[in-house]
C-alpha cells in the first residue's frame, strides 16, 4: 500500500497553443476505484489517454509501481496489465464486435493451422457474446460490423473489453454515458467485482450518483490541473461540484499538495 | 464487413457471368473455347498477383503506385542474374528479393515516415523505372531461351504452369486475408488504424509487411512475365497500377479502406479483361472498343451497387 | 460486328494488328490496308493495343486467333517475344505476314514487308546535319525508351552522327513520355542550357509538337532546326509552318496494301513474295509539292 | 483545417523556395533567368488548371481520372468546331461545354449512381480518349494558325495570355474554395458527407458541381493545349490524371477528403516541374533525372510532415 | 390541441435481418416535451432519424400537422423546422465549430461578395461562441477542428446548433451523455426554455432523473415497438424502468393502444 500503483507528477501536453494539461497529478493504489472528474475540457480524457501510453506527455513523470516509466507505445501500458475504455470508444466500425473484441489478441486455431495464424472465430464469437450478456447488452448479430451497433451496444463492447483483459487497471473514460438504466447498474457492478478481484479502476465520469456509489477516492481536475482530492465516504455531492466548477477552488488548492508530499 | 463482402462478391460475380455468357451468345465459335478461355487467363494471370497485393494494400487505406516500376525492376534483376550466374534459380530469387526490398522501403516510408502512400509510392515508381533503364541503358533485357521456353510456356494438365502458380499464390492469400490474424490485422488499419494501434496492434510493423507483401508480389510478376514475355518489358508497365488499382476498386473493396475481398479482385481483374477479348473478338474496332469497355464498366459496378444502395461509403 | 463468325464459306477475312493503335503511321497503315482489301473483296479487320508493347499485343494476338481469321497482319512488337503468340497462330493455320516489324524466327511471316527504322534515323541525321549546316549542338527527343522501333531511329542517329558529322556535338536523349508539354519542357530547359543548340530530332509527332510550341515561344523557330519522323497530316503541316525542317516519311499506306495483296495471295495458295524492303524519304519544304514525295505523305482519315 | 492547411503550405512553399534557391546557386547562368523561369511556368500553366479542378474533387473524398480524355475531347471538339464555323469564340464555347458536360455525367454517376468515383472517372477515361479517337480517326486535327499564333503566343506585360488566364482562374478558385460557401460545403462533404447531408447541404447536386467543375476547366485547358501547341494531341495526356493528383497530394491535400487548399496544389504542381527543369539543366542523364526527382519528391513531403507528426492521417 | 404535431404510426425499419423498428407509434403535441426511453437497442435512434428525415422507413405513416408526410430528404424536414442532435452527433470533424454551427445555413457578407457566397466568418464564430457559452462549453479557439475538441465540447456544439435553429421541434438523442454536471444543468433549463417559446422537443435519454425533471409526458420503446406512454407527473421511476425492461410488459401492453385509439 506504500507504493502507488501508478504516480503521474506535473503532466503537461499541449496540442498546438491549447494546453490540455497544465502539470496535472494524479495517484491510483492497487485495488482501489478511483473516481476522476472535473468540467468539459478539463483534461480528464487527455490524462486518461497519457496514462494508458496512447499519448506522450510534453513533460511530467510516471511511476509504476514506483519505478519510472516512459509509455512510449500503447503496447508497453498493455503489457503492464492496463486497459482503457477510451471515450471516443476506438473500435474498427467495419470489424464485427468479437473481431474488435479479440483485436490484438486474436484467438487462433489448435495446432498446425494455429501456428499459420488461422483464426478461431467460433470461439472468439462465443466468448465475446457471453462477455457482452454479463453487462446485459444483446447483439442482435455477431458478425455484423459495429457500425450497425446502437450507441449502447458499442459502447457495451468496448467496456466488457476492457474489463475482460485488465489485469491491473482499468481506465473507464465516461463508460455508461450511453447505456440504459440496466447496463449502467451492471456496469457499476461489474466496476466492483473488477475491484474486488484486485484490479483497480479509474472511472471518468459526470454522472455524481454513479461516482458516489462506486469510487473509493475522487480526484479533481480543472483547467488541466488537480484541484482536489477527496475520500468518497467524506464527501458530499456539492464539494464535489463546487470543486469541479471552481467555486471551492480557493480552498482545496493547496490540499492535494500536502496530502501528495506526505 | 466480411459478409457484406461476401454477398457483394456474389453480386459483380453475377456481372462477369453475364458478360462470359453474352460473348459467348454472340461468338458461339471463337469465344467459350478452350483456347481462348486459357490464353485470357493465362494473360491476366501477372496482373492477378499485382491485384492481390494492391488489395492488400488498399484495405489498410493505402495505395501502392510502384507496382508497375518494381516489376519492370525486379524481372532487370532477374535478367542481369540469370545473365550473369547462368542459373535460373539464382534469377527468381533476385526478382524475389529486389521486389521485397522495394514494398519494404515503400513500407518504411509509409509506416515510419508517414509520408502519404500515393506520393511514396509514386516516388518509388520513379526510383524503380528509373534504377531499371539505368540498368539496361533503356534497351530492353532478354531472358534466355531456357526459362522463356521452360517457366513461359510449360503446362501442366494442359494449363500453363505460370497460371497455376499465380492462381496458387492468389488463393493463400485470399485466405490470410479471410481467415488470419495477419488478415484481420490489415482490415482493422485500414478500418481505424488509431483504434487499431490502441488496440495493440503493431500498426507499423503491420505496414510494412503489407507493402513488402505488394512489393514481392510485384518482383515474383516480375519474374514471370521475363518467363512469359521473353522480355523485360521497360517501357510496358506504365500503367499496371491504374489497371490493378481498377480491378480492387471493382472488386468491391472501398479505397477508403477497411473492406475488401481477394474473391472480388479476382473478378475486378476479369472483368475488363473479358470485355476486352469479347470485343476484339467480336471485331469491335478499337476506339471503340475503349469506349465500350469504359461503359460497360461502370455500368457492371453500377448492377453491383445498386444492389446495396442502403450502406453510405 | 458479324464478321466475327462468317468464316470458313469462302469469304476472306483478314486482321490487322497494329504496333500501337490511334498513330498516325499505323492508322495510315490500316487505311491502305483498307482500301486494297475493298479492292480485292475480302473482309478486313483492324486491332491494336494501347502501347507499342508486346505484353499488350499479346492478348490482342491470342483473341485474333481465337476469332479464326483467314490471315493475320500483324506489326510486331518485339522481335523475340511476340514469337510464341504467332507460333501458336501459325499452328491454327492462320496465315500471317509481317509487316513495318519482324521477329526473329525466320519460319515465321510468310511475307515480310519491312521498313528500317534504321536507315530512317540515319536519313533523319543526314537531314539534320544539312539543315544545320554540318556543325552545333543537336539534341534528340524520343518517347519512352525500351520502345524497339524508335529505339531504332535513335541507333541510326547516332551512328550516323558519330561516322559521318564530326562537326556535330551530340547532346544525347530526352524522353518526352510522349507528352506534348514533356517534350516542350524538356526544350526549354535545352534552351536555358545551351542557347547556342542548333537542331533537334524529334523521333516522334508528339515530341515534335511539344518542341515546336517552346521553340515557338522563344522565338527561336526556325534558327534552331528540327527533323521530324513520319509525314501525316499534321507533320506536314508542321513542316509548312515552318516548325520542322525536314520529314522522314515511311510508307505506311503502301505496306498496307501489299500486305493484304500478299495475305490474300496466301489464303489462296498463290505465290508470295518472302520479303519486301521498303525505303525511307526525307521530305523538306523545297521538295514537299512534288508529285513523287506527295506519293510518300501519309493519308489521315480514309 | 483551414488553420493547419495554411501552415501547411507555408512548409511545403519552403521546400519549393529551398529548390529554387540550389538550383539558382548550382546553375547561376541558366537556371534563375527570366526566359527559363518564364518558359517554366508557362508550361505549368495548363496543368495547374486540371490540379485546380482535382483539389476541390478531392476535397470531397472523390479522384477524377478522367481530366486527360475530357481535355483531349474539348480540344478535338474545339478544332472541329473552328474548323467548321471558322469562328475561335466558338471553339472555345464548345471546348467549354464539352468539357462541362464530361464532367457533370462524372457528377451525375458518382453522386446519384453512387459508384465510386474511381471507377466512373476510369470509364469516361475511356469513353472520352475512345471517343477523341473515334472523331479523329486517330490523326491528330491542328489549330488553325489564327489560335496557335494568337492565343496561343500573344503576350501581356511580358508573360503569355495563357499564363494569365490560368493564373486569374486558379487565384479566383482559391478564394471561391477558401472563402465562399461554395467551398466550404465542398470540405463539409469530404469530411463527413453523412453530417453534411443531415445539415442540410444538398451532397449530391454540389457533387455534380464539384465534377463539372473540373469537368470545365479541363474543357479550357483542352483549348488552351490547342492554342498553345497547336494540335489536339489525341496520344499524349494519359499520364495528365497522375500528374494532377500528384500535385494536389504534394500540396498537403489529404486523398481522404475534408481538407487541403488551391496554394498547396500551385506549389504542388511548380515541384515536379522545378526539379525535372533544373536537373536537365544540370546535365542529370535522363534516367537519373527519374531516379533522383522520385527521390526528392518523396523527401519534401516528408520535410513537410514531418512537422506535422502529431496529426494523424 | 386536437392534432398533434407528430403523429407516427406502425414505422417499420430494418437494416437487413436486424428489425430495428418492428411498427412503432409516437405522437408529440405542440409545446411539450416528451421523453422517449428505452433499453439499448430499442430502436430509440432509428425513431429520431426517420422523423428527422435522415432514414426513410420501410412501412408506417408520419403525419405533421394532421397532413401525411414522406419525409424524403433531410431537407424537408429541415423546412417544417425540425431539428435533430444525433446520438453520433454528425458534425464535420475537419471543419472548426462555427462552420458546424452553421452548415448549411452559412452567413453570408453583405452586398455584392454576399452574392458571389462569400462567407462572413466573423460573424458566426461570434454567435457560435455565444451559443456555447450559453451552454456553459467554453471553447479554447474558434478556428481549431471540430476533431480537436473534447467529447463535452463537441456535444456543446451539436445542442447549440440544433437549439438554435429549430422552430417546430428539437428531436435530441442523448444531449448530456458527455455533458459535466453543470452544463448538463444548462442544457435541462434550456428544453424548458424552448419549451415555452413553443417549440416541441423530445427527449431520449438513459438518465432518469433528467427525464422525470424537464418531460411532460414519456414514451417507453421496446424491441422496436411502443409499448408504454406516461404522464411524467403521474409516473414513478420504478414504473419506466419496468417498462424498458419488460418487467410491467404484461399490463401495459394493451394501454397505449387503447389510448391512441381513443
Ligand atoms: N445502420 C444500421 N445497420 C444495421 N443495423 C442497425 C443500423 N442502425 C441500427 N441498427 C440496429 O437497430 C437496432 C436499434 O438501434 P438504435 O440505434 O435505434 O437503438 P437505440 O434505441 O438508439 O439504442 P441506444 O440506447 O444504445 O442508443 C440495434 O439492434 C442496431 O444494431
Ligand atoms: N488532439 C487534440 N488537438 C487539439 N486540442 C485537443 C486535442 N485533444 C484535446 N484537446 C483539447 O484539450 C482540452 C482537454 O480535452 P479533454 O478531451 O482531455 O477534456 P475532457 O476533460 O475529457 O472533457 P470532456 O468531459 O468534455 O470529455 C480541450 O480543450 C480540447 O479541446
Ligand atoms: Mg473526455
Ligand atoms: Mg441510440
Amino acid at each position: 500500500m506504500a507504493v502507488p500503483l501508478i504516480d503521474a507528477r506535473g503532466i503537461v501536453k499541449s496540442y498546438g497553443q491549447v494546453e490540455a494539461l497544465r502539470g496535472a497529478d494524479f495517484s491510483l493504489r492497487a485495488g482501489e476505484v478511483v473516481a476522476l472528474i472535473g468540467d468539459n475540457g478539463a483534461g480528464k480524457s487527455t490524462l486518461a489517454k497519457i496514462l494508458s501510453g496512447v499519448e506522450r506527455p510534453d513533460s511530467g513523470t510516471i511511476e509504476l509501481d514506483g519505478a519510472a516509466v516512459a509509455f512510449g507505445a500503447v503496447e508497453e501500458a498493455r503489457r503492464a496489465g492496463i486497459e482503457t475504455v477510451y471515450q471516443d470508444l476506438a473500435l474498427c466500425a467495419d470489424l464485427s464486435p468479437a473481431a474488435n473484441f479479440f483485436l490484438g489478441r486474436e484467438r487462433l486455431k489448435p495446432g498446425l493451422l494455429g501456428l499459420l495464424g488461422v483464426l478461431d472465430n467460433t470461439t472468439m464469437r462465443k466468448e465475446t457474446r457471453q462477455a457482452c450478456e454479463r453487462l446485459g447488452v444483446r447483439l442482435a448479430s455477431q458478425s455484423a460490423p459495429v457500425s450497425t451497433l446502437s450507441g449502447g451496444q458499442r459502447q457495451g463492447v468496448a467496456v466488457a473489453r476492457a474489463v475482460t483483459w485488465a489485469r491491473r487497471v482499468v481506465f473507464m473514460d465516461e463508460p455508461t454515458a450511453a447505456l440504459g438504466v440496466v447496463q449502467t447498474r451492471r456496469v457499476l457492478d461489474l466496476i466492483r467485482t473488477v475491484r474486488d478481484s484486485g484490479v483497480s479502476v479509474v472511472l471518468i465520469s459526470h454522472n455524481m450518483q454513479d461516482v458516489m456509489a462506486v469510487s473509493d477516492r475522487v480526484e479533481v481536475l480543472r483547467l488541466g490541473r488537480r484541484v482536489a482530492r477527496f475520500e468518497t465516504a467524506r464527501a458530499s455531492m456539492e464539494e464535489l461540484v463546487g470543486a469541479m466548477t471552481g467555486a471551492l477552488e480557493q480552498q482545496l488548492e493547496s490540499e492535494p499538495r500536502q496530502e501528495r508530499d506526505a | 464487413m466480411r459478409e457484406l463482402g461476401r454477398l457483394q462478391v456474389v453480386w459483380i460475380g453475377l456481372v462477369l457471368a453475364g458478360l462470359l455468357v453474352a460473348f459467348a451468345v454472340l461468338a458461339p465459335r471463337s469465344f467459350p473455347t478452350s483456347f481462348n478461355l486459357l490464353n485470357l487467363v493465362s494473360d491476366a494471370a501477372i496482373l492477378l498477383l499485382l491485384a492481390t497485393g494492391m488489395t492488400f494494400v488498399i484495405i489498410t487505406a493505402g495505395i501502392d503506385l510502384s507496382v508497375g516500376g518494381v516489376l519492370v525492376f525486379s524481372a532487370v534483376v532477374a535478367a542481369k542474374v540469370i545473365e550473369g550466374t547462368g542459373s535460373l534459380v539464382l534469377g527468381a530469387v533476385g526478382a524475389l528479393v529486389t521486389g521485397l526490398a522495394w514494398g519494404v522501403v515503400n513500407g518504411v516510408l509509409v509506416a515510419l515516415g508517414r509520408i502519404p502512400a500515393l506520393i511514396v509510392t509514386l516516388g518509388t515508381l520513379g526510383m524503380s523505372l528509373g534504377g531499371a533503364l539505368l540498368l539496361t541503358g533503356g534497351v530492353d533485357l532478354r531472358a534466355p531461351a531456357e526459362l522463356n521456353l521452360g517457366l513461359g510456356l510449360d503446362r501442366w494438365l494442359g494449363v500453363p504452369q505460370i497460371v497455376w502458380i499465380c492462381a496458387a499464390i492468389t488463393a493463400v492469400l485470399a485466405l490470410a486475408l479471410a481467415r488470419t490474424r495477419f488478415g484481420r490485422h490489415t482490415y482493422a488499419i485500414g478500418s481505424n488504424a488509431e483504434a487499431a494501434r490502441r488496440g495493440g496492434v503493431a500498426v507499423r510493423r503491420h505496414l510494412i509487411k503489407v507493402y513488402g507483401l505488394a512489393g514481392l508480389l510485384a518482383g515474383l510478376a516480375g519474374h514471370l512475365s521475363l518467363a512469359k514475355y521473353g522480355i523485360t518489358g521497360v517501357s510496358a508497365h506504365s500503367t499496371d497500377n491504374l489497371q490493378a488499382i481498377a480491378a480492387v476498386v471493382i472488386g468491391g473493396t472501398s479505397l477508403f479502406g477497411g473492406a475488401g475481398t481477394v474473391a472480388g479482385t479476382v473478378i475486378g481483374v476479369f472483368i475488363p479483361v473479358v470485355l476486352q477479348n469479347g470485343f476484339q473478338i467480336l471485331g469491335v474496332r478499337p476506339f471503340w472498343q475503349q469506349v465500350v469497355v469504359g461503359a460497360v464498366l461502370v455500368a457492371a459496378v453500377y448492377v453491383d451497387q445498386w444492389r446495396r444502395r442502403a450502406r453510405d461509403r | 460486328g458479324q464478321g466475327g463468325e462468317a468464316g470458313g464459306d469462302g469469304q476472306i477475312r483478314i486482321t490487322l494488328v497494329q504496333g500501337l493503335a490511334g498513330e498516325e503511321f499505323y492508322e495510315t497503315m490500316a487505311c491502305g490496308a483498307r482500301a486494297k482489301a475493298k479492292e480485292l473483296g475480302v473482309t478486313l479487320d483492324v486491332q491494336g493495343p494501347q502501347k507499342f508493347d508486346p505484353t499488350l499485343q499479346t492478348p490482342i494476338v491470342n483473341s485474333v486467333v481465337a476469332s479464326k481469321p483467314s490471315a493475320m497482319l500483324i506489326a510486331p512488337t518485339d522481335v523475340k517475344a511476340m514469337i510464341a503468340p504467332l507460333t501458336q497462330a501459325k499452328q491454327q493455320d492462320i496465315k500471317i505476314i509481317l509487316v513495318d516489324t519482324v521477329v526473329e524466327d525466320q519460319s515465321i511471316g510468310l511475307s515480310r514487308i519491312s521498313t528500317d527504322n534504321l536507315k530512317g534515323g540515319a536519313a533523319a541525321a543526314k537531314a539534320l546535319s544539312e539543315q544545320v549546316g554540318g556543325k552545333g549542338k543537336v539534341l534528340v527527343i524520343s518517347t519512352d525508351p525500351g520502345v524497339s522501333t524508335v529505339d531504332a531511329r535513335i541507333k541510326g542517329f547516332e551512328e550516323e552522327v558519330k561516322a559521318n558529322h564530326r562537326g556535330i556535338a551530340y547532346l544525347g536523349v530526352q524522353y518526352s513520355h510522349n507528352d506534348v508539354t514533356e517534350a516542350s519542357k524538356i526544350v526549354n530547359a535545352a534552351l536555358a542550357k545551351d542557347s547556342d543548340l542548333a537542331g533537334v530530332f524529334a523521333t516522334n509527332l508528339n515530341s515534335a509538337t511539344g518542341a515546336g510550341s517552346a521553340l515557338q515561344q522563344a522565338g527561336k523557330l526556325g534558327q534552331v532546326k528540327m527533323v521530324g519522323f513520319d509525314a501525316g497530316p499534321a507533320q506536314v503541316k508542321q513542316l509548312k509552318d515552318g516548325v520542322v525542317q525536314a520529314l522522314i516519311a515511311q510508307l505506311p499506306g503502301d505496306i498496307g496494301a501489299k500486305g493484304v495483296e500478299q495475305a490474300v495471295a496466301a489464303v489462296r495458295g498463290q505465290q508470295v513474295t518472302p520479303s519486301i524492303p521498303t525505303d525511307a524519304t526525307i521530305v523538306t519544304a523545297q521538295n514537299v509539292d512534288q508529285p513523287e514525295v506527295q506519293k510518300v505523305l501519309y493519308k489521315a482519315g480514309c
